[in-house]
């Protein structure tokens, strides 16, 4: 008996997503609300991380960098699994909005990406005395991770029509999928340098207090200032889908007054 | 057929076109070159989906067909689908036993005139001779709608009466037929409606 | 059902021997590399060995992406997919048929190269079962794979190099096991490990590879 | 004569980067190459180092070949081809700068790419200087073959693969010399021998190269 | 030209055949699908050699015509010869500075009504619009000869309308023109001499 109402809703919740001027304006009004609070986050994290918390009785100061590290990798593969869903959302139900949020992902995906192989090298020189180590495989995948989103852009690229780049690349996106829990359980798969599961484990996390908080604080400012691009990028990439319909070109003449 | 709407790359090509074709009827579809006659056809072979509206085939959309039903739709694009490698009588046995053909290949060929060539590999045969080919496999496919895109391109006179005698026939049949072409005024005696886009 | 199965796999393999320039050049491609490789390298036993494992897996790896670029673009171009497509039998069969036979003429053979190049390697006798399962079990996977780089270029004149890009990444597990497998094999080490992964990666490739290969044909044509 | 040259270049580099997909994947495929390499090696440096130089030649090698596939078969299969031939231009001259234009756009790059994969195999420093400079020398030799190679396939459709075929025994002599100026530099010791005879190998492939190609080219068509 | 012999795979294909065209003058080449029309243009244009017999261009073979002098022969054969990745305006280009044609480019294009597909690929073309941008490729090449393969394969009437002018004003001005079809009645008006094979 309920069932019916609710289904409705949510029903026409996901057709409201799927209505492009709809979402531009949400688009719109989210994004300073999120810049400001992932501002705001990343500066309490940042200052609380690299200046109160006490160095880590092995590595001293150098763990300070785990405050980037960690967040960009999660980003990094939680951006891969969010392109993924939106391309396949976008595959199945031709919704071309959701083609349009996983393009938008995938360089900000590949960035976070770049930057978790960056400070994790960065790291890696003092913890383990090299900057990269072929062989480990959490590094590897990761690596792959990377060409998989440079593929995806360079595959929709090639297509000189949107559509078909959207179709075919959303095909590629959800492939792809299978290298996020390769890289999640890579650590207990193989021998590796990489540290194991230290957050995300049974039992809790395996880290002290003063040194968690500040990284989940990081860990959300990141997210947020994830989502604040993606407001930002989505609303160009709107408007650049929909160039040719009235209520752009109607945007056009507002701003243009 | 519902209104139609059918749009390649982004911009609208057909709009609110739409028409219903009976048991027995060929239709010429006639237009300029760019008017969207070949997007029409792969539109109703179900190879492209409609910006809007439907195409039905006894009642459900042609993009939606279950596998055994598309066998009773034969669609012949500009391209040939034909192996090169292959010699005619292997494309030909090829298309007979994949689509479940039971008419029998002689009468064809002898029709298209095709006998000293059938151990001649395709790629070794002449434009025209190629189309007869592919013409004869389109035959091979026991449909009852047939959708021809410029069919008579690179033949000669005996091969435009040929496949004129075969729409005749079809239609006798009550099979039905959709055929594009840029030379209206010869396949005239064969076709019941046009539909000129 | 199966008849169409069979009947692909009939015409792709008998279109592979017309062409069997085409079939045999990947082979003979991994020949070259396994010959060409020693002699570019040092000749120095020990280190040959102990790259030799790495250097058979890149090779099969390398002529299998090879071999299977035309697997769709041929039929593309000349109208013939369309064909398939509106054909009486569901298009994930069709593409599976097609993987099957390119697996014939491109991964059989290289079972029976492997361990000759693993000999100019100076692997030692006893590892060459090990070796043999290991490509059994993975070549169907890279057959896959490369058919769903092949199925997402079709429609692009360059889809022949952009494949390497694209299922590269992919590939990364099957090597990785692949190489394990051979190198506990040399060493005299059980392989069961790694080849029962390989066997699970072969699984889900082969269950879930053809249907989503169909779809981006599709899509490609559309 | 000179304006056929410049016309065609500019032509094939516009193509290049039309496709530019096509020209960036050989080369990703060369770092993918260089970087899984290690991945399915055993990762110990100082083996890396020594085999470091094979590799990096082989994959250069094999990315320059995948390159070269398209170079006449596109314009045969659109019929550009034949009104190439029938142009106001000797067809050596244009085949020499399809060449020029393909080396362009996969040779150079590669001097750029490859001693970033030479530092992730520790070769030193110090030996990078003359690993550009056999690069250079090499792989305008490797265009020509290949082109060469590309040519006499043209008219079959198994080309694509067959080039290897043909062409890999001929590449032979490039690889050796190019491993050993690589692994001597690489030692600290003069490379001015193989460095000449890569030029030489390099002077002999140019200039004859692009007539025996022309004459192949329009052998196929005829 | 005199007697001439042209083989394909070793089986002979025409025999004996020989004309002569004097500046102005049309020629078209008709026959059944296979009788050899390609074959013999293919001829004519230089890019097969004749089993026997010759070709004679202003005195000397055309197989061995120095490349300055083939810049006279302009040769479309079934194939449109096009870059599927270059738009229409770049392919127009490279045609005229490659042949260093001297003809406008404007007219033509808006002749063969192009005008709004100039920044588009090829790819995306209709077949009849692609072979109308392989015609206007043809004419921008300064030649005085003229070999069209079934220059109206997909064209419809008003791209037809178009080559009969073409072909009219080329003879005026004293240019020879071979053209093979399967029309040759829609071509008539345009012809002064029938080849039939
Ligand atoms: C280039 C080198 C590196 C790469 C590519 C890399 C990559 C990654 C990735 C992808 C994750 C997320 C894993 C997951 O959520 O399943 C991660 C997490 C982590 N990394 Fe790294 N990393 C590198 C170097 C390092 C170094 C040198 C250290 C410190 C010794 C380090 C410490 C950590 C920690 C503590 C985590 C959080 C683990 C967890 O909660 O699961 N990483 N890294
Ligand atoms: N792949 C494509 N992408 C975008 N537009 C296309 C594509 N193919 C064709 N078009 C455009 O769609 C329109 C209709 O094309 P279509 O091929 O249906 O025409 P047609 O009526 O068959 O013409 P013709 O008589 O030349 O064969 C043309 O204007 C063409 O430019
Ligand atoms: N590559 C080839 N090798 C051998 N024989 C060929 C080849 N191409 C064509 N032929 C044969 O040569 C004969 C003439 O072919 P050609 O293409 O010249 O005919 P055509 O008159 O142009 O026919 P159409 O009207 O079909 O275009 C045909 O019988 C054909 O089978
Ligand atoms: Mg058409
Ligand atoms: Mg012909």
């Amino acid at each position: 008996m309920n069932a019916v109402p609710m289904r409705s809703r949510l029903w026409r919740a996901f057709h409201q997503l799927g209505s492009p001027p709809y979402v531009y304006r949400l688009a719109g009004r989210l994004a300073p609300w999120l810049g400001v609070a992932s501002c705001v986050l990343l500066a309490v994290g940042a200052f609380w991380g690299l200046v109160l918390a006490p160095p880590d009785y092995l590595q001293g100061n150098s763990f300070r960098i785990i405050y980037i590290h960690v967040p960009s990798a999660y980003l990094s593969m939680g951006g891969y699994v969010l392109m993924a869903v939106a391309a396949g959302i976008g595959y199945i139900w031709r919704m071309k909005l959701a083609h349009g949020v996983a393009v938008c992902v995938a360089p900000l995906g590949a960035w976070f990406t770049a930057l978790a192989l960056v400070t994790g090298g960065i790291w890696g020189k003092p913890t383990w005395g090299t900057y990269w180590e072929w062989g480990d495989a959490r590094l590897m995948f990761e690596l792959l991770l990377l060409f998989l989103y440079i593929g995806y852009m360079v595959l929709r690229m090639s297509f000189d029509e949107r559509e078909k780049a959207d179709r075919v690349s959303a095909l590629l996106a959800v492939v792809g999928v299978v290298n996020v829990p390769i890289i999640h359980y890579s650590v207990e798969w193989w021998t590796t340098l990489h540290q194991g599961p230290t957050l995300i484990r049974e039992g809790g996390p395996s880290i002290t207090m003063d040194m968690l908080i500040p990284l989940l604080i990081m860990l959300a400012g990141f997210s947020l200032f994830f989502g604040w691009l993606l407001c930002k990028r989505l609303q160009g990439e709107i408007l650049r889908r929909e160039r040719r319909t009235r209520w752009v070109q109607n945007l056009a003449v507002e701003a243009a007054a | 057929m519902t209104s139609l709407e059918v749009r390649r790359g982004g911009i609208g090509l057909l709009r609110d076109l739409s028409f219903k074709l009976s048991p027995g009827q060929t239709a010429l579809v006639t237009g300029a070159n760019g008017s969207g006659k070949s997007s029409l056809l792969r539109v109703i072979a179900g190879l492209a989906v409609p910006a809007a509206g439907r195409i039905d085939w006894r009642g459900s959309a042609v993009h939606r067909l279950p596998p055994e039903d598309r066998g009773e739709i034969a669609y012949l694009g500009h391209l040939d689908g034909l192996k090169q490698e292959f010699t005619v009588d292997e494309n030909l046995e090829f298309c007979r036993s994949f689509w479940k053909g039971r008419e029998p290949v002689e009468p064809l060929v002898a029709e298209m005139r095709l006998e000293s060539y059938r151990h001649r590999n395709i790629r070794r045969l002449s434009a025209g001779q190629r189309r007869r080919v592919a013409l004869v496999c389109m035959r091979l496919k026991p449909a009852r709608l047939w959708l021809l895109d410029e069919p008579l391109t690179n033949l000669d006179t005996r091969g435009t009466e040929v496949v004129i005698e075969w729409l005749k026939g079809h239609a006798a049949e009550g099979g039905i037929a959709v055929v594009s072409t840029h030379r209206p005024k010869r396949l005239e005696t064969a076709a019941s409606i046009e539909v000129a886009l | 059902m199966l008849d169409v199965v069979r009947q692909i796999l009939l015409r792709d393999l008998r279109l592979a021997f017309r062409r069997w320039s085409e079939m045999a050049t990947p082979l003979i491609f991994f020949v070259i590399i396994a010959s060409l490789f020693p002699l570019a390298a040092s000749p120095d036993e020990a280190q040959l060995r102990s790259t030799g494992a790495a250097v058979i897996w890149m090779s099969a790896l390398l002529s299998s992406l090879l071999a299977l670029d035309g697997l769709f673009r041929a039929d593309s171009e000349d109208g013939s997919m369309e064909q398939l497509i509106l054909g009486p039998a569901p298009l994930g069969l069709v593409v599976f048929a097609k993987i099957v036979a390119h697996w014939a003429v491109s991964g059989v053979p290289l079972l029976v190269l492997a361990p000759l190049a693993a000999l100019s390697f100076y692997l030692p006798l006893t590892a060459l079962p090990e070796l043999i399962a290991a490509l059994a079990l993975a070549t169907p996977t890279l057959s896959v794979l490369a058919a769903i780089g092949a199925a997402l270029t079709v429609s692009l004149r360059a889809g022949g190099t952009i494949i390497g890009l694209l299922i590269l990444p992919l590939t990364g597990p099957v090597l990785i096991f692949g190489t394990r497998a051979t190198e506990l094999a040399a060493l005299g080490e059980p392989v069961a490990g790694p080849l029962y992964l390989l066997a699970s990666v072969a699984v889900l490739a082969v269950s879930l590879g053809p249907p989503i290969t169909a779809a981006a044909v599709r899509t490609a044509l559309e």
